[in-house]
C-alpha cells in the first residue's frame, strides 16, 4: 500500500514549463510516477515529457482524474496554486517551492483543511514511497520498497534515513518531508495516524529539529499511535537561538530546543534516537530483523 | 525582518494608535535640536535591531539638550549588544503610571492569528505569561477573518478597561491588527503602551517584525524607505560575508569545518560530528539548488578560516544536483588555494553526472585530489564523518 | 400578535447616547416599546432615559435578553455595529442610517444570512405595530391597530398608507419600512410570507417605487402567498431616470420602470391600485368591510 | 460617482491593465505637445461625466499635430450632452481588430459581486445581452471571496481565449476586481477592452463608478484629486442651485411645485397631482432631516420658478420633524417674497409644536398667512392635492 502516493496517485504537475517543473517531471517519470497532466495557464495543449498541459487544474481533474498534485512555482505563486488544485478537487497537494509568505501559507493551510485536502510543504523535497511513485524532488537512489515509514521535516535528513533503513535492510514504505518553511502545511500530528493504518507499515522514523513547536504539539496524537516510533531531532548541541519577540513565548512557553522536544516526544510514547546509525539497532529490539 | 522603532512607530501613527512625539537623529547635533524641539525631559534611544536595550545601557534620559547632548555623544560612539549606534530617537519622556501589553502574532499550532493582551506589560511579560496565564487576554481568530471595532471593544473590557480608556484601547488593537495584516507582519507588539498619569495611553515602544518572504507584495514598506535587512549586530566578519553570498552560515567553536547540503542535515550533521567526539566550526547550508560559485564559497569560507583542521563535506543531491555540486567543488579546488583535508560524500540526483565530472578533473589534474576523499553511496555517512574527525585529529597532531 | 416586533420584543438602541438614539428611545417608548437597553462603547454603566446602557450588545443579550436592535448611528459604523448585533445573537436588526457604503450592505447581508438573522434598511423608517411596539423613527400619530399590513420602500409612504387605512377604519397589524437605500437588508420577498403566517393581518400594502428590482424580484414569492396583495408603485409618471452603465442592464435585463413593476406584481397575483384613496374600495372587494 | 476616463484609466493603470499612451491636456496648445508626443495618429477625447460621447461628437481623430490643434479648438469650445468641455484626453490612436468587454458589478438582486466579460464590446454590449445572453460569461462571487489569478484564467477561459491572450485577460479581470473593492466602486467597466492587429489587448475606455456614501474612506482617491461630484452636464440651473443647497431636485414640465416630505412620497405624490388632472413643476425630497432654512430654501426655489402656479406641500413627520418644518416655512414666509398660493399638509412627529409654532406667528403677522391654507391629519391628503391643483387652475385662470 503506501500512504499519500501510491502507483494508482493520478499526479498533475503545476508549473510544469518551467525549468524546475521540466527537470523534475523527467525525473519523476523515471521513477515510474503516475503523472497524468500539467498546468501552466496559456501553454494548454502543449506537451512536456509526452505529458499533456493544461490551462487549469481543473481540465486535469476531469480529463484525467488526478487527484495529487505537486508544484513547481516560484513562492508568490503557492496560494493561488494550491487554492485552485484544492477547489478542482485535489486531495493531495505537494508545495515543494521555498520561502512562501507566512500569511500565505495559514490562508492554505485555512481552505485546505475547509476543503478535506492535505497540503504538505512547502519547502519539503516531497514524498516517496519506493516503487510506487515519488512526488517531489526526492534523489531515489537511497530508496528501497520495504515496511518502515518516515517523517521528517528536512529533506536531506528524509535521504539519510532512507540510506540508514535501505542499508540496513529495512527498507522504506512511504518518507514524507514535511517542508522545511516556518509554517507548514501539515505536520507529524497529520502524517503519523497515516502510517498506523497502513498494513505495509511496520514502524515510524520521525525526523524533528531545534525551533517551532511541530513535535510537541505531535505528542498527544503520538499518545494513539499503537506502531512504534522512533525519534531523533536534529540541533542537540546547536547554541541557543533568538527569540521573536514576546509574543511568540506568550503563545508557545517553554518550547522548541531539541532536548524539550525529545524530551515531549519520549514522554508521549516514542523511542528517542541519537543518530542515524543506531536506527537499525533500535528497530531491531522493537520490530525485529529486516523481512526477506 | 525587524523594523526599527522609529520605523514601527511610523506605522503605528500612520494606522492611529498615539505615539509620544519623537524624532530620529544621527548626529549629536540633530539630537540637540530634537531635544530643544521636544523640549521638558526627553530619553534617547538607540536605534538597533535588537530588544533588551534598556539594560545593555542603549536608553538614557536627559533633561535638558544639553544633557542630551552629552549622553548622545557617548550613545553615537558606542556599540550595543554587537551593533554600532547608528541613530538615536530622541522622544519625549512620559510620565507613566501603568504599563500595558498588546500583541498580535501567528499561533504557529493552530494556525491562528492571536491578538494578546495583559493589563501589565513592558518587560516582564514573558513572565507574567508564565506565572499567571489567566492575566493574559488572548483573543483567537481564523486568517483574514474581519477584526470589527466591537471586537477591539469586547478585548479591552476583557483586558479591565471601561470608559474613555476602553474605546483608546479597542482603536490600539484594532489598529495593531491592521498593521499585522498590511504589512505581512509576524509580529506587532505594542510593549509597553503606557497609560500616563492624565490617563491618556500612548505606545511607549514598538516592535514590528516583517515577513521578508512577502516583502515583493510591501510596496509601501519599500516606499518607507524599509528593506530587506537582517538582525546582523551580533555577527562575525565571515558570517556577514557569508550572509553577502546568501549562504547561511553561523560560527562555532570548534575544528572541523563543516560542508553539508540541506539544513536539516546541516543541523544533524553537526551533532553526528560532535557524538563522534569532533567539534563543528560552523553551521552551515548550501540553500536550495546552489551554483558552482555558491559552493566554491561555501568551500573558500571554511579555508579561511583558521579554526578549521579538516572539512566533513555531504551532499545528497535533491534539488541541488550533484553535478553542479562536483563543478563548485572543482571550481574551488581549481584555484589552488585548498590547505585541509576534506572527507565527503555525494550520492543523490545525478550522482553519476558529478562522479564523472570528478573523474575526468582527476585525470587532468590528479594533484587537485591530493587532499580530498570523496565517499559515495556504498559508504555510510557515519563512517564519512569519523573519517573527518580522524582529519582534524591528525592535523591537530601536526600543529602540536 | 403583528410580525417582526411585539409587545415582546426586547429592543436595545445601538447609539443609544448621540442625539437621535437619545431622542427616538423617548419617541419609541412613549408607544411603549418594551426598549431593554442601549449600546454606546465606553459609556456603560450610564442610563439614557432611564434605560440603562452597555459597551457591548453581548451585554444586553446577556443581562435583558434582548432579541431586537435598532441603529442610530453614522453610516460609517453600521457594517460594524450591525455584525456586532448578529454575533451576539440579535435576530432583528433595523437600521435607521443612511448613506451605508453599498460593499457594507452586501456584507451585512451576507453575514445575517449565514447567522438567520433579519435585517431592516438602512434608511429605514422602521417598523411599527400599533399597540404593541414601534421600533425606530416612524411617527405613530396616524396608526392604530388593525388587520392590514404595510411594506414599503419608503418611509413617507409607510406613513400615508397608514394614514389611509386609519381613516377608512382598517388600521394596521404591522407597517415595515424597507428603507430608501440603494441595497436593503431585506426586500419584500423576505417580509410578505411573514405577514402570509400571522394570523392577525387579512391583506397586505406593498409599496414600490421606481428604480432597483425589488418588486420583480419579489413575483416568485408573491405566488407562494395566499393573503392578498395591494401594490402601489410610485412614479408611474416620472421621466426615465439614468442607468448605472452597461453592466447594470447586463445583470437587471428590462426591469425597473413603475409600468414593468407593476406588470410583473400583477401578474404574479398582487392587486394594483393607483392611488392611496383607492386602497378601502380595493380592500373592501377583498376582505369585507374593516371589523369592530 | 462617475469618474472621468483619464482618472479612470490613471486606477487601471495602476492596476497593471494595459492603458494606450495618452495624456490629459486643457488648452489647444496642450493638446498639440500631446500629439507631438505621441506621434501618429491621436485620438481626442472630450473628457465629460457621461457616456455616448462618440455619437455626440466628442471623440475626433488626427492625424498630425496640426489636425489635433484645429479639432481641439473646436472640441474645447463645444458643450457635449450639456457639458461644456473643458479637457480633452490626447490618446494614441489604436489599430482595432476586436472588442471585448469586461465589467465588475453588483448583482442588486442576489447580492454578489459579478464579473462580466464577452468576446464582443462596445457600444453594442447591451444589445448583446439582449439578443444572445448566452454568449456573455458572469461569475458571480460572494462580496469578499477573494478572486485568485486561477479565477481569471477559468474567467478569459470561458470567454474563449487561449495562450498569451489568456494570461492578460485574466490578469485585467482580477484587476478590474480589485479596483472594484480598493475603490468601494459600483461599477468597473473596461469597454472596449481592445485588441489590436499584433493581438494585444489594451484598455481603450474604462468608466469607473464610486460609490459616493464609502467616499470617507477613499483616501486614495482623494489623493488623486477625486472628490464628490455629480454628473451635472444636463442640469439646468435651478438643479444645479439646488444641488448647491443639497436638496435633491429636478425640473418638470408641470405648474404645479412639489413641496413633499421624503422621496417615497415625492415620487408618488408626483403621481397623484397628475392622477387629478395637475402637472408638477419639479421632483423634490427634502432628505432626512432638514434643517429650516432648508426647508425655506426649498419654498424659495419654487417661488422663483416661474413655471410654478401653486404649491402642493406635504409634511409628515419622522426623522424630519414637524417643529423645524413649521419654522422653515415660516422663515420663508417672513422673506415676504410668497406669490404664489399653497395648499400644504403637516402631521407627524411634533406636530402639535409645529401647529403651535404656525398658530404664534399667525397671531403676530396674520398677513403672512394670507396666501397658505393648512390642513393637519384631519384632512386626506388626495384633498390636499385636489385643492393644489384647483389653486393652480384658478391662477391659470387669472392670468389668461
Amino acid at each position: 500500500m503506501a500512504i499519500l502516493v501510491t502507483k494508482r496517485s493520478r499526479v498533475v504537475v503545476q508549473g510544469i514549463t518551467g525549468k524546475s517543473g521540466d527537470f523534475h517531471t523527467s525525473q519523476m517519470l523515471k521513477c515510474r510516477t503516475n503523472i497524468v497532466a500539467g498546468t501552466s495557464p496559456g501553454k494548454g495543449g502543449t506537451t512536456v515529457n509526452g505529458i499533456p498541459v493544461y490551462d487549469t487544474v481543473r481540465e486535469c481533474v476531469e480529463r484525467h482524474q488526478a487527484d495529487v498534485s505537486v508544484l513547481f512555482l516560484p513562492a508568490r505563486f503557492v496560494l493561488d496554486s494550491t487554492v485552485e488544485a484544492i477547489r478542482a478537487g485535489i486531495k493531495l497537494v505537494v508545495v515543494v517551492p521555498e520561502h512562501i509568505p507566512i500569511h500565505d501559507m495559514i490562508r492554505i493551510r485555512k481552505y485546505a483543511k475547509a476543503h478535506g485536502t492535505m497540503v504538505i510543504g512547502g519547502n519539503t523535497a516531497g514524498i516517496i514511497s519506493p516503487d510506487e511513485a515519488n512526488v517531489g524532488i526526492i534523489p531515489p537512489i537511497a530508496f528501497k520498497k520495504g515496511r518502515v515509514g518516515s517523517v521528517s521535516r528536512s529533506g536531506s535528513m528524509t535521504y539519510y534515513v532512507a540510506d540508514t533503513l535501505t542499508r540496513s535492510g529495512y527498507g522504506e514504505s512511504t518518507c514524507v518531508g514535511l517542508g522545511g518553511d516556518p509554517i507548514l502545511g501539515s505536520t507529524f500530528a497529520e502524517i503519523l495516524p497515516l502510517f498506523d493504518k497502513d498494513p505495509e507499515t511496520d514502524a515510524v522514523i520521525l525526523v524533528g529539529e531545534i525551533g517551532g513547536v511541530y513535535e510537541e504539539s505531535a505528542a498527544p496524537t503520538i499518545r494513539q499511535i499503537r506502531k512504534p516510533i522512533l525519534a531523533i531531532v536534529g540541533g542537540r548541541y546547536a547554541p541557543v537561538g533568538k527569540r521573536m519577540g514576546h509574543a511568540g513565548a506568550i503563545i508557545e512557553g517553554e518550547m522548541g530546543t531539541a532536548q524539550t522536544k525529545l524530551n515531549a516526544l519520549e514522554e508521549a510514547g516514542a523511542y528517542p534516537v541519537m543518530n542515524l546509525s543506531d536506527i537499525p539497532k533500535v528497530l531491531q529490539e522493537l520490530i525485529g530483523p529486516p523481512k526477506g | 525582518m525587524r523594523l526599527y522603532e522609529y520605523e514601527a512607530k511610523e506605522l503605528l501613527a500612520e494606522h492611529g494608535i498615539p505615539i509620544p512625539k519623537g524624532f530620529l537623529a544621527r548626529s549629536v547635533e540633530e539630537v540637540t535640536s530634537c531635544a530643544e524641539r521636544i523640549g521638558n525631559r526627553v530619553v534617547l534611544k538607540a536605534q538597533i535591531l535588537s530588544g533588551g536595550r534598556g539594560k545593555a545601557g542603549g536608553i538614557l534620559f536627559a533633561s535638558s539638550p544639553q544633557e542630551a547632548a552629552e549622553k548622545a555623544k557617548s550613545l553615537l560612539a558606542a556599540k550595543i549588544k554587537g551593533y554600532q549606534v547608528k541613530s538615536v530617537y530622541v522622544e519625549q519622556a512620559l510620565d507613566i503610571a501603568k504599563e500595558l501589553y498588546i500583541g498580535v502574532t501567528i499561533d504557529r499550532v493552530n494556525y491562528k492569528v492571536v491578538l494578546i493582551g495583559c493589563e501589565e506589560g513592558g518587560v516582564e511579560i514573558e513572565e507574567i505569561a508564565r506565572r499567571s496565564p489567566e492575566r493574559i487576554v488572548k483573543f483567537s481568530r481564523e486568517i483574514d477573518e474581519p477584526f470589527f471595532s466591537h471586537d477591539g471593544v469586547a478585548f479591552a473590557k476583557q483586558i479591565g478597561f471601561s470608559g474613555k480608556a476602553l474605546q483608546t484601547v479597542a482603536k490600539i488593537s484594532k489598529a495593531a491588527v491592521n498593521i499585522f495584516y498590511s504589512y505581512d507582519a509576524k509580529l506587532v507588539e505594542v510593549n509597553p503602551l503606557a497609560q500616563l498619569q492624565d490617563g491618556s495611553l500612548v505606545a511607549a515602544d514598538a516592535r514590528i517584525s516583517i515577513d521578508e518572504d512577502a516583502l515583493f507584495r510591501q510596496g509601501q514598506l519599500q516606499k518607507l524607505g524599509v528593506e530587506n535587512r537582517h538582525e546582523e549586530g551580533e555577527m562575525t566578519g565571515r558570517e556577514k560575508q557569508a550572509r553577502e553570498a546568501s549562504i547561511p552560515y553561523l560560527d562555532l567553536d570548534g575544528d572541523i569545518g563543516m560542508f553539508p547540503g540541506g539544513a536539516g542535515f546541516g543541523i544533524a550533521g553537526n551533532d553526528l560530528i560532535i557524538d563522534l567526539g569532533g567539534q563543528p566550526a560552523n553551521f552551515m547550508d548550501s540553500g536550495g539548488g546552489p551554483s558552482p560559485e555558491r559552493i566554491a564559497k561555501m568551500l573558500m569560507l571554511l579555508e579561511e578560516n583558521p579554526r578549521v583542521k579538516a572539512i566533513f563535506g555531504a551532499r545528497f543531491g535533491g534539488v541541488s544536483r550533484c553535478d553542479d555540486f562536483a563543478k563548485g567543488v572543482i571550481l574551488f579546488l581549481k584555484t589552488g588555494k585548498l590547505t585541509k583535508p576534506i572527507a565527503m560524500r555525494m550520492t543523490g540526483n545525478m550522482w553519476e553526472e558529478g562522479l564523472r565530472i570528478f573523474e575526468e578533473e582527476r585525470k587532468q589534474n590528479p594533484h587537485l585530489f591530493d587532499k580530498i576523499e570523496i565517499f559515495g553511496i556504498e559508504t555510510p555517512i557515519a563512517y564519512v564523518a569519523k573519517r573527518a574527525v580522524e582529519l582534524a585529529r591528525a592535523e591537530e597532531r601536526k600543529t602540536d
